[in-house]
């Protein structure tokens, strides 16, 4: 039971198990032993916290994280970014029902993508997929909606190392390229449990570790975004120009937000209502807080004073560390990763970034990309017995640190080199980079043809 | 005529203002401005990058007055303003060629 | 089976299968077959699921539908427009507890009200309602707090087209007059199922599909709001003066919490959490993401650039469309009722309305009515199987649209005279305008002696 | 039944039922006629409601109340705001896992405090407690998280008397210091019931009825905010100084998802998704209503106008006021208590408190203190039949009157006594105020190094 | 040159700046201020708090204009703005000692 | 002394503020003002509703500057906020009658 309590949420309940009711009993069956098979009936309390976990999901986009990013932007490219995060993620909901459910959870195929079930063909009200629990299913309207919203703040994400300066066309190619050939590979790679090992997700197969999204969403969007902010160059004047945030209340409420919604997220990926769910749940409330806390205290040490926007970054560092370990971790072994990961981040971006040349403006990579990389190794460590993980008496965790490391280092290679193939197909079909003058102007009036605020 | 142009701390607006109510301004007109100067600026901090542009909040206050008034209506200002710190603002005073009330179009002291 | 899946929620269980276990039984009893009657029993994932949906309403009406409407106005009137959102929504509330649930589902008496559990009378904790599917129930207080929720976001609609010179007192007496007048006896018409034909709602009577309220939330609004704005007359200034929005950055939230309260609205009406509500769910996902999309699409289309008032405004008029369709059409259909809708609002609103005298001035009817409109006559094309959807093979879509086009237009005439008598009334008793001063000046200084913003 | 159904929710299930199934079990046995002992299970619509309800109530801290606070502050104090409620909200989450349900909720101990599981010994996924249900139970993670938000949003509400002048580091020492001493204590007082009267709470043992919160989470901040804001002394300029809010937007944001959240926190406590938790549902939106417009009317009848912060405050006061009677009345006692809350507070805040030296900042003495005792006090009232209340036919006012008396005054008590402790040792630590220049401008650069707004 | 100072109304602009346009004029600045005067203010209640600080929201039109088109500025405005209700503000008139055009260095009158 | 009003485009503000720090400006006030000229605005567009104001944001600085560093302050900001642009801005010069500093209250030049 460990490997499936323990393992990505998301994909195997469409693979192993089937995807409906009658798929699950063919499994039982095949599976030889038995006699009395198992009828597979879905849960309503499971489903009413799906549901409900695909809705926080997307309070998480819109309005979360396009005030979360807003806010940081100078006044007057507020609309644009706001825009960008919106348009993207509904781009991205539409490619999924076409072609991005059947990429990564349609059907078996290969370890790097599956195929069936494109333009959603033969799901019902009536088709459900399993849970990690036999016998327990949900309804796959409910499943592909739930994963749906993941696609859609994943790509919204890397928005965070592009703004005030990338046209708002070249986005939208970005994002449909970049979705096709970095997100949905990944999602199956991570998440999908075929029927045989040719045809399960790569990191899947080698055991590794991400329980609500660590790899596939956070290093990749990070990683895209750092590979973006390098193709595009940074912002006219940054280093030189005032870039103050313009509302960082925008920001609290979009912390506030993501925070509420990123229950959906981790404690959705339980794909039940039960301790699983409960304990990615606490531990989401716990390693969010240390995030907080230790960022603070990080930016105490550095000698400067406890700020605002460094309690909510290190919210999001603590959230985004915790999300592969959410039901991977005790809560203690949670507030250890969540601290760790807030103290690191905050270091790289307040230390280490201003000497870079690079301008990740939103930070993106030095948030979602580093804590993702902590959360996904320290997932090796969250799981020991010792930490008060649920790892069982035989956990290797070398072994299992090793496997954290490849993937992750999988998942780096392939959102990089697919992020520049993106970037580059749109550089050439749209331009990437408004003109000088759009980006003195502001975003706002020169792509938007609007003003954020009219006091 | 004179017109007063005074930079004063946001904070003293109000006491200010009622100086110069009991001198017989029977107006003004108030504006929020920045200004740069001796005071230095508290330094700002987001994520790693660091302002301090000595751009510090202040208001401004325009006054025309007439010349009879206008002395103690500069010293009204220059001892209630006072906090006797860095900062603490400027009084400017220009001539003032006309003035014309739009209501009823009076020129001069009377549209004061 | 299917007419109760397709049919409006909300008032079948009210009526058909009785409010309580027990009238369930006698129900089933009556029936004649039933020789081992099916215990009704509650749900309680239904029950978590619902209650959830009533609070996700709430959620759209303050902050949500506040914020989305107070960002559009000016800085002067922004605490006018929340005020009166929150004020007759809490009106609604109180109202709906006296004599709004009694004359919308208390009990048979005609095809045009209810009449009974006047003040809940016999209404415990224990009363059930039944849901769509056989044996199965809810508590009869959340069913009764959902649909308060209903009648509260209906009435704070209206607002849209009244803002910036309608005195509070007379916008408090219309309410309490419109919702007895309009809405009450609307609810009851579109989602009463009775004992006999002679004490079903008329339009549900006759067939008329409306799963989440597009008649009965959004036509009824839209009209209501037209109406409401032709007689109070335009703003001062309008057309000569610049009005723009004050603060787009809070109808972007308004936005994403009314998507994000939307699912309480369209899968909560299915009253369980089951596929149903799957695929309301998906249905609310991808609608509104195809709103956003071709809303923006129109603007470049017709030559101005895309901006992100389009991008909500998109959003809105899909989510608007969806409403009736929600568990009435699969997610492709959904995505071309969105689509449509959103191209026909925007063509409206950007190109036709300029051209009239009328000043509906946040498009409460431009984008809830006309939305309305074309999602509740679409519905009867969404059904259709080659779209996906869930109508059974002897669908019939000629009879259909000529039922769902009967039901519109009684929807549109029983608003429209109601309305007319409702601000008749408050003119009588009130006057209907603030003065010019107060205009000029502001309503919120004028009507509520505050400021919005002390920066 | 009646006993466990009015009772004050959480604790009971953590003590009487026992923690796990296994406990529970034995404690069927020991109570000796349990021939067939009923095997407690998990349920998950329960399981899925809970969860909701946690995420609801971290919803009312932040964004809630932190935007509902930092609305009403001056520009310059804004971000200090922010940053208070969430880094407090962050301690206490931490604090509570430490020690903090062990001092609650832990086991047997005295009718003061409970000791064990401190740091969560012993808790695992599958480890359950029960609620008020004979043999249902729910994970006990998330009835740990669950109650680890009423302590966060607790100590976050003390802060509305203390904004614009208090030292960050003062706060938090004071947070530190106050959970242990006053809310662990007064929440295992009010909510534990242990296995003999002498380590059951001693309010709880009285029969102090308490649903939601109104002692535990009200009263306590409401007196403990009001002794902080006498050590400290009012604000200077306070009364000559114009402290208008600077912008009420976020007041009415904050209390828009203070309502939204506030069904976690009231019917959350039903710990079911069941009847209960309906009547709390609909109670929390009646009595909000009533609130909101009783509080209009009293300015009116006070000869001013009706304003939006009067609406806010009075939906605030209505919340408040039904918290400890949310399933302990019906519809209508909920109204009338929202009412005579909102009419009081009202009052209090306008009438009676400018005529007063004192500094309650943002009046969490004059809503929260004030609401608390009217409702702690009216639950004796609204539990009575006549008025739709859900007592028994020997219900006695007259005793019950005087045990919830008894239970405010020693709320009361403790929490002043506890509060001037606390807020003296933070004296002594780091000292309590910001020098008159950091106040002068403003605890955002002074106190974090940043502004809010940089338009 | 002068350098003329109006304070109007804040919803006669749109107006004001037409009708400058009309007679002329290229080019003006605008800010916004508060104005104290004769006009009351209303009072503002936020729970117990009444503030009632007569500072009413103004706008501050900024003019420089050769000498001979100074007094039909002038006359325009006072024509324009007024609503003959007290607090329509009013006009002063300073004399401007010099102009430049930053783009081309210009000075005097070719660079209004 | 010279009141030295400039009207510039906000993001040269830096540039010229640093320009004039290097030739001996002590201080200066900063207001943010919105500019109407031969620079042409873009329209915005809200649902149908079409605004194009020609009001563009500007920034516009002022100093009093002693007589003899006056001709230097117009010549540096010139050079300084010129980008040979339309919409550049104007430097308009007035004669300043006195000057006070409130803390000390210094007249005259020492008072700059
Ligand atoms: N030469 C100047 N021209 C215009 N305004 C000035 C000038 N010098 C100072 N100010 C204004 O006066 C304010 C106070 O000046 P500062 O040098 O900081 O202190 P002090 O007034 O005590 O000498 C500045 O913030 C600025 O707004
Ligand atoms: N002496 C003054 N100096 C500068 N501005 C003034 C003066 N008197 C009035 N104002 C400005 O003119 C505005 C209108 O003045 P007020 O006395 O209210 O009415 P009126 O212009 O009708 O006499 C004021 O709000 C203020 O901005
Ligand atoms: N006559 C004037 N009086 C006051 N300000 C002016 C005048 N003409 C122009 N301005 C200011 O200078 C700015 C630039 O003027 P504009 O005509 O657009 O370009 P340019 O400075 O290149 O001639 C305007 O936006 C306005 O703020």
């Amino acid at each position: 039971m460990i490997r499936k309590l323990v393992s990505g949420a998301g994909a195997i309940g469409a693979g192993l198990f089937g995807a409906t009711a009658a798929f699950a009993q063919d499994a039982a069956l095949q599976a030889g032993e038995a006699v009395e098979p198992v009828t597979a009936t879905v849960n309503k309390g499971d489903t009413a916290w799906m549901i409900t976990a695909t809705v926080l999901v997307l309070l998480m986009i819109v309005p979360g994280l396009a005030l979360f990013y807003g806010g940081l932007v100078r006044t007057k490219n507020m609309l644009s970014v706001l825009t960008q995060v919106l348009a993207v993620a509904s781009l991205a909901m539409i490619v999924w029902v076409m072609w991005g459910y059947g990429m990564a959870f349609g059907g078996d195929a290969n370890q790097f993508i599956s195929a069936g079930k494109f333009f959603l063909a033969g799901v019902t009200p009536d088709s459900n997929v399993a849970t990690f629990s036999e016998g327990v299913e949900i309804p796959e309207f409910v499943f592909i909606a739930f994963q749906m919203t993941f696609a859609a703040i994943t790509v919204s994400l890397v928005v965070g190392g592009l703004v005030e300066r990338m046209k708002f066309s070249a986005l939208m190619v970005f994002a449909l390229v970049w979705l096709t050939i970095v997100y949905f590979p990944i999602a199956h790679m991570v998440w999908y449990a075929g029927a045989t090992p040719e045809t399960t997700g790569l990191l899947f197969g080698w055991g590794a570790l991400d329980f609500a999204g660590g790899t596939v969403v956070h290093i990749n969007a990070g990683v895209s975004a750092l590979v973006g902010a390098l193709i595009l160059g940074p912002r006219l004047g940054y280093k030189t120009e005032i870039m103050a945030p313009h509302s960082l209340t925008m920001t609290l409420i979009g912390t506030g937000l993501l925070w509420c919604g990123w229950f959906g997220f981790n404690a959705g990926s339980a794909l039940e209502a039960n301790g699983s769910a409960g304990l990615a749940l606490i531990n989401t409330l716990v390693a969010t807080a240390a995030g907080v806390l230790f960022w603070m205290l990080t930016e105490r040490a550095l000698g400067h004073k406890g700020s605002l926007l460094g309690a909510c970054s290190g919210a999001i560092a603590g959230l985004v560390a915790v999300t592969p370990a959410a039901g991977n971790s005790g809560p203690f072994g949670a507030i250890l990763l969540g601290a760790v990961a807030s103290v690191l981040c905050a270091l790289f971006v307040v230390s280490v970034k201003p000497k870079l040349k690079l301008d990740d403006s939103l930070d993106a990579f030095g948030i979602h990309g580093l804590g993702g990389i902590i959360g996904s190794i320290g997932t090796a460590f969250t799981m020991l017995p010792g930490l008060g993980g649920p790892a069982a008496a035989d956990y290797d965790l070398g072994s299992q640190l090793g496997i954290q490391i490849a993937a992750v280092l999988v998942a780096i290679v392939w959102a990089a080199v697919g992020a520049a193939i993106a970037f580059t197909i749109a550089k050439l079909l749209t331009g990437l980079r408004v003109t000088p003058e759009v980006e003195r102007g502001g975003l706002d009036l020169g792509e938007h043809g609007e003003r954020a605020y009219n006091y | 005529m004179k017109f007063i142009i005074a930079i004063i701390k946001p904070f003293k607006l109000d006491e200010v203002r009622e100086a110069l109510s009991a001198i017989g301004v029977a107006g003004m007109t108030v504006s929020e401005v920045k200004g740069f100067g001796r005071q230095k600026g508290q330094t700002e901090i987001y994520r790693g990058a660091e302002y301090s542009t000595n751009m510090l909040p202040k208001v401004k206050l325009e006054i025309a007055a007439s010349d009879a008034l206008a002395a103690q209506v500069v010293e009204t200002i220059q001892q209630t303003a006072s906090t006797d710190s860095i900062g603490d603002g400027k009084i400017f005073v220009l001539d003032l060629a006309s003035t014309t009330r739009i209501r009823t179009g009076e020129t001069g002291e009377n549209a004061l």
